[in-house]
Formats: C-alpha cells, sequence, structure tokens
C-alpha cells in the first residue's frame, strides 16, 4: 500500500508540475509581459527597470522559479481588467463550481453504477436496451444543447424550474442533472461491461455450485468485483465533470470559476486565466488523488502489498 | 498406422458465421444518421438552397417550413439575419466533418506511432510517452483548450490543436497496452528467431493485430471530437462568424431562444445524430470486429 | 568423437527485479536461470523437465537469443554464440528454430499460413519469390497439410493443423536444431499421438536434433534418450530417460516421477509428498534448493551447495545423500 | 449394476442435454442419452477429448447449465428427480448435497473476500451456522484438509496463500456442509505434475473419509487409472464404454476406447510410432446417422454408419455401445 500511495502522490505532483510550467510558457508566448506591465509610454531605461524589478532579465529557469514561488504564496497578479487579485477572485468563485461539480458526481456516479447494475442483469432485454440507447444518447449529445433544451422546456414552458442564477437549492437541479449526464452515461456503460465480465469468472461459477442465493452472489460478489474497474476511472469522470462546469455555468449563468475564466478568455485576463486554471488543476489532482487511494479499501491486492 | 510423414487431413474447423446474416446485422440505425452528414460534408455547396452567409434582412426569424409563418423557401427556417437555417447546417455540416476527421486523424497517427514505440521498446521512450499520457488523462480536457485558446487566440486551428493535444493520448494509452499484449505473443517471439527486423515485427505483426482497435478508436473519438468543435465554439473560441459551425450556431441561437426556438434545437440536433451515428457505429464495430476496450 | 550439436556450460540468466521505492543498496535480482549445463548430440532429442517457475522457459528464451545471456556459454556446433554480433546470431538462428506450446498464439492471425511459414526465408532475404513458394508447398506436404493450406489464414484451422503450420515454419530455414516448448500439451489426447508422430518421423527424414521441453514425463520419456530435470533454475539430475526415471537419485525427481500418473490402476505407486511451497527465484535457499520441501533434508543441506556428480545409478546428481559412483565406475 | 451399494447416491437415466450455440443460433445435442450411477464412496471418472460433452452432462446434474440448455431424462438423487426440480430447489441442494470444485483453484475464490468469509458463505446459508458454532466449524474444516494455523488463514485473502494452501481452502468449502456428492470438473488440467497429484490424493481422502460419492471429469485417463473406481467414456455425446475402471483398462471393448488407451506414449516403446485416432469428431449440430465415431473408426463397417449402435453388455457391468464389441 505505502508503494502504491507514494506512485500516486508521484504523480499528482508530476501532474502539477507540468500544468504550472504549461500556464508559464503560454504567459510567456503571448507577449511579452511588459506590454501591459508598464506605462504606455515609459521609455527604453524605465522598461528595463520594471524588467529588472519583476525578474525578467534573468534566465528563463530562473524566472519559472519565481513564478512557481508567487504561485505557491497565491500571487497571479491583478486580474487586468478588474483590477484585483485574480487568486482571491477565483477563490472566491470556486465554492460554486465545487458544488456543482460534487452533486454532479455524486448523482452521476449513483445513478450510474445502479443503471448498469440493472443493465447487465436484464442483459438482452428491452430494459437494458432502453438503458444502453439512453447511455449512448447521454454520451452523444453536447450538454450545452441539453441545457438549453432544459431551460427551454422546465423554465421558458413550464416553468418550473429557475434556469439562471444561484440563490437557492432549486437553482442547483438544472444544472448539476445536465452536467451529470454524459457522465452518468460513462459509468454506466462501464459497470454494465464490467458486471458482464464478472459473470463469466470461474469464482461466480464456484458460489454457484455453493448454493449462495444470486442475489449475494450479485450485489456481495459481482458488484464489488466490478466496482474495482468502475473505482478505476471514477477520478477522470471527476475531471470530465470539474471541465464540464465551465459550459454548464455559461448555459446556466451559474456564477462559477468556469464562466469567469471563459469571460477572461474573452478579454485576454491572463493572471484570471492563470489563477483560475492552476486553482482548478489543483483540485482536480486533489479529488483524483482521494479516488485512488480509496482504490486500496476495495481491492485487498492493492491494500496487502 | 504410420500415419507419420502423410497424416490425416483434419477437417478445418468451420469457417465464420454465414454472410447471409450479414446485411441484416449492420448498424442501419447508425447508418441512416450519419448518410445526410457525409453527404451534405461533401457535396454540401452543391445543395445549397440559399447561400449560408447571405443576409436576408427581409425574412428574419422565419419559423420551419410547417409552421405558420413558415415558407418552402427555408423549410427550417432562418436566423435572426434572415439566413437559411438549412443551407447553414449543411455548410456547419462539412466544418464539422472536416475538423472531427482531420483533427482525429492526425491524432491518431501520433498517437499510435507513440503508443507502438512505447508499448515495443519499453525503456525510457516508454517512461516519457506513459507519463504525459498520465498527465494528461488526470486533466480536464477544458483547461488545456482554455491554455491553448489564451495562447493563440479562437479560430480553426485552436479547434484542431485542442482536439490533435487531447486525443493523441487516448491512442497511446490503448496501443500501448494491446502492443505490450502482443509483444509477448508466440508470433512475434518467433519473428525474433526468423531474424526479423523491428520493422518488420511492428508493421507485419503488431500493426494488422492493431487494425481492429484502431477503428473503432477512430471511429468513437471522431463523435467525440464533433462533440469537442461544438463546445469549444460554444464557448467562442472556435470557428468565428461569419464562418459557421454548428456549436457556434447552438450559441448564436442561445439568444433567441424565446422567440425563434429552431434555431439551437436544430443545430443541436444535428450534432447529437452525427455523434450518436458515430458512437453506434463504433460500438457495432467493437462488436463485430471482437476488439477488447473499455466502454470509456 | 562428434561434435555435438549444442552445448550449454553455467548458463545464468538474472533479472532485475522491481525494487521497494526507496530501496537502498543492491537491486534485488531474480535468478531465473542459475548455472544450468546439459549437451545434445547431433541428431537426438534431449528432454528439459521440471514444473512451472523452475526456468526452463527461460532457459529456452536466452538459447533463442530472446534473452541475454548473464553468464556462461552456448556453444552451436562448437561455436561459441552467446556473445556473437548481429550477424552471428542471425547466422545461428537460421540454423536453430523453435515450436511453442500455444497454436493459437504462435501463427500470425493475420498472415497468410505461405508466408508465416515462408517469414525465416523472407528474411534471409537469398531467394526469390518463386523459390519460396515452392519451399512452402514441399514444406505443407512434408508436415501433411493439404496444398491450398497456403492461402488460407490461421484461424481456418484446427489446433492440431495450427501445430502443423508451426512446424512447418520452424523448418524453413533448413535448422539443425529445433526447440520443442510444450509442443502437444494444448491439444487433445488423439491429436497429441499424431504431432509427435510427425516429429519422430522429421527427425529420421532430416537428421533434425530436437531440445523438448515439457512438463509432461510421459511424452518426454517417449520422445527423449537423456532428460534433465530443473528445479528452481537449476538441474538437479539428467541422465538417461532410463536412469533418471526408472531410477531417480535426486530426491526431488523421486517425487516428480512418483508424482506420474499410472498408465494403469494396477501400477499406482506410493508418491512422495513435498511439503511446502516452492521458494522464490527472488530469494532461493541457502545451501541445496530443494531442502525446505525435502523429504530427507539434514543440517547440512543448508550450508553446503551440492553439485551435479556421478550416481551409481548411472545419473548424475545434484544431492550430498545421492549414493556416489566409486571411481572405478566411473571409469567404467 | 457395478455399485458395492444397493442404494447409489445419484443414478441417472437416459440424459439428454441440447445447447443453443451462440455463433451461428444452431442447436448442439451435447449430451445424448447417458445412464451412470455412482455409490457412497464410490468414484466415477467421466472422460473424453474437448467437446464431447463430459462437462456439460456433470454440470446438467445439477442444472447449472446456460439458459438456452434444455435437460431431459432423469437424475435421481436423495429420493427426487433433479431434472424436473425448479432452479430455487436446486440451490438448496448445490453446496449443501452436492458440492462441485472446478478446474483451477487459483481463480475459484473471490480475490476481494477473506477465505474464511467465503468458507462461512455455505455454511450460513445450508447450515444456518453463526457465530462460535460457524467459527468452529471454520477451523474444524481447515484443520480437516491439513492447513495449519487455521485461525490467521481465516483472515487472509485467497492472493496471500499458494496454489497448494487454496487448493485444500477450495477442498474444505466443498465438503463444508458434508455433502453426498462431489463433482471434480476437470480438477487437475491447470496444474503441475506435483500439484495434480496431490489434489488428486486430497479429493481420494475427502471421498473416502466422508464417504463422498465422487464424480471426476477428465480428459486425462491417467487421473482415471488413479482414482476411479468406474470409468465413463464419452464420445460426441455418448457414453460409448462404461465399466469398472480395471474391466476397461484391461480390456476396452470399443474402439475409441481402445485408441484413448493406445496413444498414451506410455503404452508403446519409447520412440515407436504411437497409435493415432485420424480424423475429427463431429459437429454436434448435426451428428451424422448411426454411430458417431464411424467415420474415424477403424473397425467400421457398413452398418455402423447407418444403424445406431446398441449398447452391448459384458460381465461385471462393463457395456460398449459399438456394432462389433464382442469381436475380439
Amino acid at each position: 500500500m505505502g508503494r502504491y500511495i507514494l506512485k500516486r502522490l508521484w504523480r499528482a505532483l508530476i501532474t502539477l508540475i507540468v500544468i504550472s510550467m504549461l500556464i508559464f510558457v503560454i504567459a510567456r508566448v503571448t507577449g511579452d509581459p511588459i506590454a501591459y506591465l508598464a506605462p504606455e509610454d515609459a521609455s527604453e531605461q524605465e522598461l528595463a527597470q520594471v524588467r529588472a524589478r519583476l525578474g525578467l532579465d534573468k534566465p528563463i529557469y530562473v524566472q519559472y522559479a519565481f513564478y512557481v514561488g508567487d504561485a505557491l504564496r497565491g500571487d497571479f497578479g491583478n486580474s487586468l481588467r478588474y483590477n484585483r487579485p485574480a487568486f482571491e477572485m477565483v477563490l472566491q468563485r470556486l465554492p460554486a463550481t465545487i458544488q456543482l461539480s460534487l452533486i454532479a458526481f455524486i448523482v452521476s456516479t449513483i445513478l450510474g453504477i445502479m443503471m448498469g447494475v440493472l443493465a447487465a442483469l436484464r442483459r438482452d432485454t428491452w430494459i437494458d436496451g432502453a438503458l444502453r440507447l439512453l447511455a449512448v444518447l447521454g454520451q452523444s449529445a453536447p450538454s450545452f444543447w441539453i441545457g438549453i433544451l432544459a431551460i427551454m422546456i422546465f423554465g421558458v414552458h413550464l416553468q418550473w424550474l429557475p434556469t439562471s442564477g444561484r440563490m437557492g437549492p432549486e437553482y442547483l437541479i438544472l444544472p448539476s442533472l445536465t452536467l451529470a449526464l454524459f457522465s452518468m452515461a460513462s459509468v454506466m456503460r462501464l459497470t454494465r461491461s464490467a458486471m458482464l465480465e464478472t459473470q463469466t469468472q470461474e469464482y461466480v461459477k464456484f458460489l454457484r455450485a455453493k448454493g449462495v442465493p444470486e442475489s449475494q452472489i450479485i450485489f456481495k460478489h459481482m458488484l464489488r468485483n466490478a466496482l474495482v474497474p468502475v473505482l478505476a476511472v471514477l477520478g477522470i469522470q471527476l475531471s470530465h465533470l470539474v471541465g464540464g462546469t465551465v459550459i454548464i455555468e455559461i448555459v446556466f449563468n451559474w456564477p462559477g470559476v468556469g464562466r469567469l475564466m471563459v469571460e477572461a478568455l474573452l478579454n485576454s485576463d491572463l493572471p484570471l486565466i492563470q489563477a483560475g486554471v492552476m486553482l482548478i488543476a489543483i483540485s482536480v489532482v486533489l479529488v483524483n488523488l482521494l479516488v485512488d487511494l480509496s482504490y486500496g479499501l476495495v481491492d485487498p491486492r492493492i491494500r496487502i502489498e | 498406422m504410420n500415419g507419420a510423414i502423410a497424416p490425416t487431413r483434419e477437417r478445418a474447423s468451420p469457417g465464420r458465421p454465414s454472410r447471409k446474416g450479414k446485411w441484416r446485422s449492420l448498424p442501419w440505425l447508425a447508418i441512416i444518421m450519419l448518410a445526410p452528414v457525409i453527404i451534405f460534408g461533401i457535396c454540401g455547396p452543391l445543395l445549397y438552397l440559399h447561400d449560408p452567409t447571405t443576409i436576408d434582412l427581409l425574412n428574419p426569424q422565419k419559423p420551419p417550413a410547417w409552421l405558420e409563418g413558415g415558407s418552402a423557401a427555408f423549410p427550417l427556417g432562418t436566423d435572426q439575419f434572415g439566413r437559411d437555417l438549412l443551407s447553414r447546417l449543411i455548410e456547419g455540416a462539412r466544418v464539422s466533418l472536416i475538423i472531427a476527421l482531420g483533427g482525429v486523424m492526425v491524432a491518431a497517427l501520433i498517437g499510435i506511432v507513440a503508443g507502438m514505440a512505447s508499448g515495443y521498446f519499453g525503456g525510457l521512450v516508454d517512461s516519457l510517452i506513459s507519463q504525459a499520457v498520465d498527465v494528461k488523462m488526470s486533466l480536464p480536457a477544458i483547461l488545456l483548450i482554455i491554455l491553448i485558446g489564451a495562447a493563440i487566440g479562437g479560430g480553426m486551428t485552436t479547434v484542431l490543436a485542442s482536439i490533435v493535444l487531447l486525443f493523441w493520448a487516448d491512442y497511446a494509452r490503448v496501443i500501448r497496452a494491446e502492443t505490450l499484449s502482443l509483444r509477448e505473443r508466440g508470433y512475434v517471439q518467433l519473428a525474433k528467431v526468423a531474424n526479423a527486423s523491428h520493422i518488420r515485427i511492428l508493421t507485419r505483426h503488431i500493426l494488422p493485430n492493431l487494425f481492429g482497435t484502431c477503428i473503432v478508436l477512430v471511429t468513437l473519438q471522431v463523435g467525440r471530437a464533433i462533440l469537442i468543435e461544438a463546445s469549444i465554439s460554444f464557448i467562442g473560441l472556435g470557428i468565428q462568424p461569419p464562418a459557421t459551425a454548428w456549436g457556434l450556431m447552438v450559441y448564436e441561437g442561445r439568444a433567441y431562444l424565446a422567440t425563434a426556438w429552431w434555431l439551437p434545437t436544430f443545430s443541436g440536433l444535428a450534432i447529437t445524430m452525427t455523434v450518436l451515428g458515430t458512437n453506434l457505429f463504433g460500438d457495432w464495430l467493437r462488436d463485430a470486429l471482437d476488439t477488447r476496450q473499455s466502454s470509456l | 568423437m562428434t561434435i555435438p550439436i549444442l552445448e550449454v556450460r553455467d548458463l545464468k540468466k538474472y533479472y532485475a527485479a522491481s525494487a521497494p521505492f526507496f530501496h537502498r543498496g543492491e537491486r534485488p535480482v531474480v535468478r531465473a536461470v542459475d548455472g544450468v549445463s546439459f549437451t545434445i548430440p547431433e541428431g537426438e532429442t534431449f528432454g528439459l523437465i521440471g514444473e512451472s517457475g523452475c526456468g526452463k522457459t527461460t532457459t529456452v528464451r536466452t538459447l533463442l537469443g530472446l534473452e541475454k545471456v548473464t553468464s556462461g556459454t552456448i556453444r552451436f556446433a562448437g561455436e561459441e554464440v552467446q556473445d556473437a554480433d548481429q550477424a552471428g546470431w542471425r547466422r545461428y538462428r537460421s540454423s536453430v528454430q523453435a515450436v511453442f506450446q500455444d497454436p493459437y498464439s504462435s501463427l500470425s492471425p493475420r498472415m497468410r499460413v505461405w508466408e508465416i511459414i515462408a517469414e525465416p526465408l523472407i528474411t534471409a532475404g537469398k531467394m526469390s519469390k518463386a523459390d519460396i513458394k515452392t519451399r512452402v508447398a514441399e514444406l505443407l506436404e512434408v508436415v501433411g497439410l493439404p496444398n491450398d493450406a497456403g492461402e488460407r489464414f490461421p484461424h481456418e484451422f484446427s489446433g492440431g493443423q495450427r501445430q502443423r503450420v508451426a512446424i512447418a515454419r520452424g523448418l524453413s530455414p533448413q535448422p539443425r536444431l529445433l526447440i520443442l516448448d510444450e509442443p502437444v500439451s494444448a491439444l487433445d489426447v488423439s491429436i497429441r499421438a499424431q504431432i509427435l508422430n510427425l516429429l519422430q518421423a522429421l527427425q529420421d527424414k532430416f537428421g533434425l536434433s530436437y531440445l523438448l521441453i515439457s512438463h509432461d514425463l510421459d511424452i518426454v520419456a517417449h520422445m527423449c534418450r537423456n532428460i534433465a530435470v530443473m528445479y528452481l533454475g537449476r538441474i538437479v539430475e539428467t541422465g538417461t530417460v532410463a536412469q533418471v526415471r526408472d531410477n531417480p537419485q535426486h530426491p526431488y525427481a523421486q517425487a516428480l516421477f512418483s508424482a506420474v500418473l499410472p498408465p494403469h490402476p494396477d501400477k499406482i505407486k506410493p508418491r512422495i509428498r513435498l511439503t511446502g511451497p516452492q521458494p522464490s527465484p527472488l530469494n532461493p535457499p541457502s545451501g541445496c534448493r530443494f531442502r525446505t520441501r525435502c523429504p530427507v533434508v539434514q543440517p547440512i543441506c543448508a550450508e553446503i551447495e551440492p553439485a551435479l556428480e556421478q550416481t551409481r545409478a548411472g545419473s548424475r546428481a545434484a544431492c550430498l545423500f545421492a549414493p556416489r559412483a566409486s571411481q572405478e565406475e566411473i571409469d567404467r | 449394476m457395478t455399485d458395492t451399494n444397493a442404494q447409489p447416491v445419484i443414478r441417472v437415466e437416459d440424459l439428454y442435454v441440447s445447447l443453443r450455440r451462440r455463433r451461428d443460433g444452431a442447436t448442439i445435442r451435447a449430451v445424448n442419452g447417458v445412464n451412470f450411477s455412482v455409490g457412497r464412496g464410490r468414484t466415477l471418472g467421466i472422460v473424453g477429448e474437448s467437446g464431447c460433452g463430459k462437462s456439460t452432462a456433470a454440470m446438467a446434474l445439477v442444472r447449472l447449465l446456460p439458459k438456452s440448455a434444455e435437460v431431459r431424462g432423469a437424475i435421481h438423487f436423495d429420493g427426487r428427480d433433479l431434472a424436473t426440480e425448479s432452479q430455487g430447489a436446486l440451490r438448496r441442494i448445490r453446496g449443501r448435497k452436492i458440492a462441485m470444485i472446478f478446474q483451477d483453484p487459483m481463480v475459484a475464490l473471490d480475490p476481494l473476500f477473506t477465505v474464511g468469509d467465503q468458507l462461512a458463505e455455505p455454511l450460513r446459508e445450508h447450515l444456518d451456522l453463526d457465530g462460535e458454532a460457524l467459527h468452529a466449524r471454520q477451523v474444524e474444516l481447515l484443520q480437516a484438509v491439513g492447513i495449519s494455523s487455521p485461525e490467521t488463514r481465516l483472515k487472509q485473502y485467497p492472493h496471500q496463500m499458494s496454489g497448494g494452501m487454496l487448493q485444500r481452502i477450495v477442498g474444505a468449502i466443498a465438503i463444508a456442509c458434508n455433502p453426498e456428492l462431489l463433482i471434480a470438473d476437470e480438477p487437475t488440467t491447470a496444474l503441475d505434475p506435483t500439484a495434480q497429484a496431490g489434489y488428486l490424493e486430497l479429493l481420494e481422502r475427502l471421498s473416502e473419509t466422508y464417504g463422498l460419492a465422487l464424480i471426476v471429469v477428465t480428459h486425462d485417463m491417467g487421473v482415471v487409472s488413479r482414482i476411479c473406481h468406474d470409468v465413463m467414456v464419452m464420445y460426441a455425446g455418448q457414453t460409448v464404454e462404461y465399466g469398472p475402471v480395471r474391466a476397461i483398462f484391461d480390456q476396452p471393448r470399443h474402439p475409441y476406447t481402445q485408441a484413448l488407451l493406445a496413444s498414451i506414449p506410455h503404452a508403446v516403446e519409447p520412440g515407436a510410432c504411437l497409435p493415432t485416432i485420424e480424423g475429427q469428431p463431429p459437429d454436434l449440430a448435426a451428428l451424422p446417422p448411426g454411430c458417431p465415431f464411424a467415420a474415424r473408426c477403424p473397425k467400421v463397417v457398413d452398418r455402423c454408419r447407418t444403424e445406431a449402435p446398441p449398447p452391448v453388455e459384458f460381465a461385471g457391468g462393463q457395456r460398449a455401445l459399438c456394432w462389433r464389441a464382442d469381436e475380439r
């Protein structure tokens, strides 16, 4: 187990380093930061002073080190448009995004697993067919379109649910369900095929030979074994979900980091983008790590090395 | 009996299932969904009723022909500038197809080469490629897209670059795993014993056996690429007006939800149908070719 | 004295095991093959037997050049090959071919049978396409496959037929030694006999030498003149079939042969039981490797590593307590 | 019959099983009219080559078959006919009165649960054991199959154990509820010679100690000669020969049995040519009229190709399905 944890920690670290390098490189590629840090009519000498002050005259790896140091302190600079610390702005919006994706994560995981199990147990019946069609539809329809249709039907037409903003719990329903759809479809398909896979295992045959009731075989043994591969991809599902919030936030006017970043993108507000990307990356990597570690709880082969 | 040198000729095992059921087992639903997209994608300009970019301010927001106020001249109605929706959808099909196929092909090429090299040679090449794949897998796609968008702005290049950067890793991961297992097969070992070069082993023994996996992956990825393209266009980083793409049409139509519901509805429907078609086709291929793949 | 076709001396193959994360000092080593020696006279069949994990597959892989030798020598027809350059290996490999156990995974599924059989000729690049086709037709005839088999794919054949294809391929570069790694284990009993007969007939016809690897002691006894028994990377006993099978001296060989299923219910012999699990080649026991499971183990076995020595029964065994042959018996 | 006891534990009459082949939907006649019985403490070997229906016949006894399977005939066990019992009733028999073990003990246990947990399942299910009594029985069982320090073993997972240990655990699970019949389906196919001998010995000991009726399905005549009292040779879903092991090894009456025994390398001089059986078994979806072995039989006569041979009985309970069985 110790070795497994170390491996996962290592991977998380590498991921964060790579993303920080990407951000850094992109910030440099997009132009001389001096252009927007110094007054427009600054002289060559003044520019050099600013450069020296910001460390921009140093070699690139020193600059990167400075950048990482700043990032670790939460200093990504001020938003160009709002002239407020970018990190703070993102931090303010983060809870809304986390709330949305977490609820979608829970909904999609639980429903996905339940539907997958049902489809596998009713293999080749109309239930299986319907669930599989639903799943492939869920993986095919763009979430923004589903969102718009939902707004059209439940908001504009039926007027059952609010469609924009984040005021009370009822504001969460449409966005989180829309967001959950794609992930739910993936989890369902994976659960279904994992369940079918376990059905062919020798130990299932042996359990039947022992006279263990079918319900116990399914819910105690097959389900737990099927969850092993499902759990392995939940981390990936979660990053899909966090990514998906960006679009959902736009559709439903949800005040999260995603919308903030897209706005920042349209305004070329680089510090804000950097802070947003870094913070989202960190939260995704952390949650991924948690999911990976929970793997050991299910599978004794990893727990006991 | 001295059946040694001239032993019996065993009966060959019965071949594949008969050809009879073949027509019926084709994925007709998928074919019906994909056929219009492919036809429009290839000969789009020949089929326009109107030029998709011509603004016709006399006919703004016309509903589809079968509704009150619609006209046969604009079968699916018009947008806020009076442009014919059907013609714009056809134009969108072309753009979507080019981007999806082009991006996926480039990604497949990079990913397959990387995956084969990684799985076959192992060592440092493998460590680097695996690490890169790992990093990609644990990051949300949208972050990469935003970073690319931040670096080079919106447009076709951003979409293509995003698709390639996002998808190569999927190929590399799957192909690496398959190559690893193929490498240990008896026939690869025997090819080495027969003095076959690495090139020969990779092209004659490994690549042909990856074919099924590649085809299935490409099919499924085309669907995902269309979705990604639509999403990128939707957040404004993709195809820029006045050119058009399906995602952009949904985005533009979104403002007219209350007055012209058909604008976002039909363009979204086009995306969904196309992706659904490729997904169904891919699933069918996977079963037909019997390649083992996770359903992600 | 004629030069033996294959002479293996003190062959060792160690793998570096994956080390624990922050491991200090030397990396642990898996001693898959640890000092194996044997000789195959030209035109004969030599059998290597042992249970899974004893190192016979690794031995095959090193002999085929699929793994680099850690130390020791492999002499083929008098010439050392283990340190040969690429050209040397190429030459060696055209004289040594192999047939593997699984007839399903040993034929490329997307290649036509003729190309599978011809591959060693194609890579050698010395024959024209027409000559190759003629040669393939000859080979199909030799292994008893129909003429049109060449244009078909492996999946169109049954297990026994595939093994015939594999044998034809092994024969195509006209090798002198064929390494048969469990060649009939995957086949049904009746097909098994056909393939064994074919191998015997080919040996007679072409004067081939065989190295036969198997865990089926009946088959080894049927095919071979000399055999060696492996345990945990070492040969523990070697000699003629008659010596080793009928009067084994090493306790492991005794246990192994006592486990052979009887050909008739009247021939059930008492079995010598082995206790405990097989130790890991990562950390083999000191002294005699078999001592942890040996029914007649003595304290000294932990200290002295026995070498293969001539026994009174005629075989050579690596056991301190096997009755030694006297000097005159050896001379005789 | 061959049984020493008057009342066999299980008696099978005219068993037929047909299955649907997934590939082309054809109906496979996997088992075609099989009769046998096994008494207390006796061991029956069902032997044949791959696809001869031997496993299907054994699994049909407790109806652990694919859903498409159709079973006809009578399976008399414990005063009832298992061929007509409901799946629910069969479940209460499986593991309780009829235990089963399969090919490879290494994969017979669920990797995610402890050995103790998996041993407890049949005890809880069939005997309603719980708490102290359950634990005591678990320990007792592990001791019965020769496992030392059972307390710690119960808490371990399958991946922490050696192959030999798992064999014994599987054996312990099989005898957990004192069954009357144990069916072993290719129990040693995946094993090395010493492991194979050990497993067979374990089965033999369990059968003797507990007076089990044992059915061993195998393709290996050696396994049969090692532990079986009676043997049933199957070919293309039919019992071509049946009888006491010694009688059949001494004087096989059916040409297929003769060929099977002769093709074991032990039977001939080293290096000599082995007798072979030419050709391949028939497709079970399209069985020929007459004797299914006719196409490969060295003793075939015209009649074999058109008329199905009758069972010919011999002294000592041996019987063979062949027109020429009583010729020497």
